[in-house]
């Protein structure tokens, strides 16, 4: 009974739960409830991927309507493992959370924090598992509207004009998917993905059909804050409360590149994007993404925004991997989804213990911490080698398998472009480990203690995780392997 | 505006139509426009009217915040509600035609409660966010 | 020609309002001008799928007796639920507006960034 | 051909409505116009035979949209947006420029104007048509979309509703929260 319905209990758990916590009289009790759903939400997850991982496509008729009438959700290997990632990072930042929030928000707003916390997980899981593209727009919104809410419940009043930011960047970004689902839909008369893929091969002469390529394009790249468009993820990662910088760096930007795998490969075809400069365009903003977003992190003076800059680097790397249009490209985005999901959840909790103590994200509040917080520190320092990519942790196999690809096809540029990206992460992870244990520690953070044990044990999971995935490669390269191949293969 | 006679006695004579309208759009979306959400937004409306003229403490006795956020969320769990009880009666979720023998009437039915459930939560977050508005002024 | 005119002038009219609106949205600095420029470059995009829905000699789609053409009620479920996450947007977005202006004491942009580099 | 004369001096209204609101720089004439501009399109979709959506829009955009941003107005205590002479917006008119070209493009292969043979009458939308009545025994097709066939999108937007319900609370319920001046303040 369960299993038929796995894919839309993922959604209806954390949205039925919703409610019910913006009506829980106690901070506690919210948290709990929030707790057993995001680990109830991972179990349905793990369940659902081990039921597609054999190559089988779940479809469920939401409302017992057949698609096309009606909305249908549809689940393969790729989005059930985004899932997995979404509904992982959940889990592991929940046990974070009950500390860090009591810290941070008002104890007044935490049920509602965590109400709006669950409407952005339902969003983000109800997009990752959508198989109707209209209906799509509308879990984006949630999760967006949840998003604008979330970060501004920062401490500091810039949280406020980050979100607006966000705010009117992000709804420019889906009203530009609206008139691109518009457009194709003038052309098609349908919303459903795979009668979209069915009936547009039909029509990809149309200038409408090219028109609406590019707005559902910019529209997405908008919502991944890929370089140029990135301006708002830089602020809305500095100022939003540290749970919430945890869960969104580590999820919504993946989710993000989800949508756009899809509507490249699925909706559109490989054959439509490879008649458009797509792949030259990813290539190019990737690079530059890279290139451009490493050296102003080097210069940041706080460890969020320098992250956060470094987040920009990494989607410009996932990118890059889909502009390959090869195989191996499009599994080095794959694998990097999940590891850079990883090893950002690693770092931002590790900063935001530190943050914990002293309350200040800036480096120079930091001298000398190191030494004091050690269980901390080595978490940093270890999430870090794994962003620079060294052999042995889970960020080596993702540029690996980038390298690999611009190998394959020959181009040294890119893989040399991608091992400078790499020497810039050490100078940035280098700056931080730096402050924290080679400078002499201030008067004020001299006596600072170890983080809470609640703080330290999903830092440390993560990035023994990060440690375990950067030997055993099987399970995620498989997956996004197989999950590459039956992209690439569904190009008619 | 408190003390326009006017204005009060026009406001009292108004609203019980604003109420009557929204539930005849509330119940009649089926056979005219309208629907669940258009009935939220015109009873919220006859709230805002209330408020502007009686001033924010008196609405607030009637239906303090309290109240609306129960509400709010009470309107979102009769909508997933229906989609579970479809769930449970071995349709997929919010597959009305198992609510009951005949698939017109459980169609009839669930498109009732979660036009309901619509309602319900669409007036009280509106009627919500407008006093949270107008309780930022008062500080 | 004339027809084809005729067939698509109100799309080009519609671009030209979504223009305005967006252009309200980007090259403003004042927060409540820039919510407003946001609304008038949704409703515009309303207006699209109508259009785009619109069939000549239709009416409303309800059926009844008498009628045989009806606009397409796809378009007018998708522009529902499109002006219900508008307003939704707006709402959040004002209540930012409010606070930033207690924050800050200002709504323009300029102000804004300037207090904030100061520091 | 009446109705072609309506939309034709509805978008024309809107057009000037819409070049108003760039222009004008009283904050309170812009909400009054946002409010014009929503209450003419709101009459628009009704001579397109939207008659749901246009009585979602005028209560919705002409309503509540507008009855919000005065309350903002009121709040914020600005009446004028400021406007100085450094303002350069050649960016910004680029960009729309090229977006709005880019439409244009698009819509040069876009079927006619109430065209009943185009793909968005042709399909999927026909079963509704036909046998929505049978299937939910609802005769207004919108609804019966809305409710029935596309339910889960409604749910959706219910929680979209729910979540700006959500948001508005927790900035602006309750007392004020003082946000510290400084950046690393603790």
């Amino acid at each position: 009974m369960i299993e038929q319905h796995l894919s839309i209990l993922l959604v209806v758990i954390p949205l039925l739960a919703a409610p019910i916590t913006a009506i829980l009289p106690r901070a506690r009790i919210a948290w709990l409830l929030t707790l057993l759903i995001t680990w109830s939400c991972l179990l349905l997850a793990v369940w659902q991927l081990q039921s597609v991982l054999d190559g089988n496509i779940i479809s469920y008729e939401l409302g017992g309507w057949a698609p096309p009438w009606g909305i249908e959700y549809r689940i393969d290997t790729l989005n059930a493992f985004v899932a997995v990632i979404v509904a992982a990072i959940a889990a592991i930042t929940l046990p974070y959370a009950l500390r860090s929030v009591e810290q941070e928000i008002d104890p007044r707003h935490i049920p509602l924090f965590y109400t709006a916390f669950l409407l952005c997980l339902t969003g983000l899981l109800g997009i990752t598992l959508t198989g109707d593209i209209f209906n799509l727009f509308v879990f984006l919104e949630i999760s967006s509207l949840s998003s604008y809410a979330l970060i501004s419940m920062g401490r500091q009043r810039q949280a406020l004009t980050a979100a607006f930011q966000y705010l009117v960047m992000g709804t420019i970004g889906a009203t530009f998917l609206l008139i691109g689902i518009g457009l194709i839909y003038s052309e098609t008369g349908t919303l459903n993905m795979l009668d979209l893929a069915g009936r547009l091969p039909s029509v990809f002469e149309l200038r409408t059909v090219h028109t609406a390529f590019a707005f559902i394009m910019i529209g997405v790249a908008l919502k991944l804050a890929l370089f140029p468009l990135h301006l708002w993820l830089p602020n809305a990662y500095t100022y939003a409360p540290t749970v919430i910088t945890i869960f969104l760096a580590a999820t919504a930007t993946k989710v993000a590149i989800y949508v756009m795998l899809r509507m490249v490969y699925t909706v559109f075809s490989i054959g439509f994007a490879e008649d458009t400069p797509l792949n030259e365009m990813f290539m190019l903003l990737g690079v530059i993404g890279v290139l451009f977003a490493s050296l102003s992190a080097i210069y940041q003076t706080n460890s969020k925004r320098l992250l956060a800059y470094s987040s920009v680097a990494q989607i410009g790397y996932m990118v890059l991997g889909i502009g390959f249009g090869s195989v191996l490209g499009l599994t080095a985005t794959i694998v990097h989804i999940f590891n850079h999901a990883l090893m950002k959840a690693a770092l931002f909790m590790a900063v935001g213990a530190l943050i914990y103590r002293v309350g200040s994200s800036h480096l120079r509040d930091w001298n000398g911490l190191g030494r004091q917080m050690p269980w901390t520190f080595a978490a940093l320092v270890i999430a870090g080698l794994s962003l620079i990519g060294l052999p042995g942790t889970a960020g080596f196999i993702s540029k690996w398998y980038l390298v690999s690809a611009a190998v394959e096809q020959q181009n040294w540029l890119i893989a040399f472009i991608i091992l400078v990206g790499s020497l810039l992460a050490v100078v940035y992870v280098w700056k931080m480990v730096e402050v924290l244990f080679f400078r002499d520690a201030n008067t004020s953070t001299a006596e600072t203690r170890e983080a809470p044990l609640l703080l330290l044990v999903p830092t440390w999971l993560l990035v023994l995780a990060n440690l375990y995935f950067g030997f055993n490669t099987e399970l995620t390269v498989d997956i996004a392997r197989s999950a590459a191949s039956m992209m690439e293969a569904s190009a008619p | 505006m408190k003390n326009n006679l006017i204005l009060r006695i026009t406001a009292k004579l108004l609203i019980p139509f604003i109420i009557l309208f929204a539930l005849y759009v509330q119940f009649h979306g089926d056979f005219g426009p309208g629907g669940g959400f258009q009935a939220g937004v015109i009873f919220s409306s006859a709230f805002i009217l209330y408020t502007l003229v009686y001033g924010l403490e008196t609405a607030q006795q009637i239906i303090p915040l309290r109240i609306l956020q129960i509400l709010a969320s009470l309107g979102v769990l009769i909508y997933i509600g229906t989609g579970v009880v479809a769930l449970l009666l071995g349709g997929e979720f919010l597959n009305y035609s198992v609510l009951a023998d005949a698939q017109i009437t459980g169609q009839h039915i669930g498109i009732l409660v979660i036009e309901l459930g619509v309602g319900i939560t669409v007036a009280s977050v509106m009627i919500m966010i407008f006093f949270s508005f107008a309780g930022r002024g008062r500080q | 020609m004339m027809e084809f005119v005729l067939g698509h002038y109100n799309y080009w009219i519609v671009v030209v309002l979504m223009m305005a609106g967006f252009y309200t949205v980007i090259s403003r600095g004042n927060l409540i001008k820039k919510i407003a420029g946001l609304n008038i470059f949704q409703v515009s995009v309303f207006l699209l799928y109508i259009s785009i829905g619109n069939v000549r000699d239709g009416t409303t789609p309800i059926i009844a007796q008498g009628f045989q053409h009806y606009s397409n009620p796809l378009t007018h479920v998708l522009i529902l639920t499109a002006i219900v996450v508008g307003v939704a947007t707006t709402a959040l977005g004002l209540a930012l507006i409010v606070r930033i202006k207690e924050a800050y004491g200002s709504i323009e942009e300029e102000d804004i960034h300037l207090q904030d580099n100061s520091l | 051909m009446i109705d072609l004369l309506i939309i034709i001096t509805l978008l024309a209204f809107l057009l000037v409505t819409a070049i108003a609101i760039i222009r004008i720089h009283s904050l309170f004439a812009i909400v009054m116009l946002f409010g014009i501009f929503s209450l003419l399109s709101a009459g628009l979709f009704v001579v397109m035979d939207a008659a749901d959506v246009a009585f979602t829009e005028a209560a919705v955009g002409a309503g509540i949209s507008t009855v919000l941003m005065l309350g903002t107005l009121a709040l914020t205590r600005q009446h004028e947006e400021k406007h100085n002479g450094k303002h350069r917006p050649i960016l910004p008119l680029l960009v729309v420029l090229v977006t709005g070209a880019a439409l244009i493009y698009g819509t040069l292969d876009i079927p006619a104007f109430g065209d009943p043979d185009a793909p968005a009458q042709q399909h999927v939308v026909p079963r509704y048509l036909d046998k929505a009545v049978d299937e939910t025994g609802v005769p207004n097709i919108v609804t019966a979309v809305l409710a029935s066939y596309r339910g889960f999108d409604t749910l959706g937007e219910v929680t979209v509703i729910f979540t700006a319900g959500i948001g508005v609370f927790l900035l602006l319920a309750g007392r004020r929260t003082r946000h510290s001046e400084k950046e690393n303040a603790s």
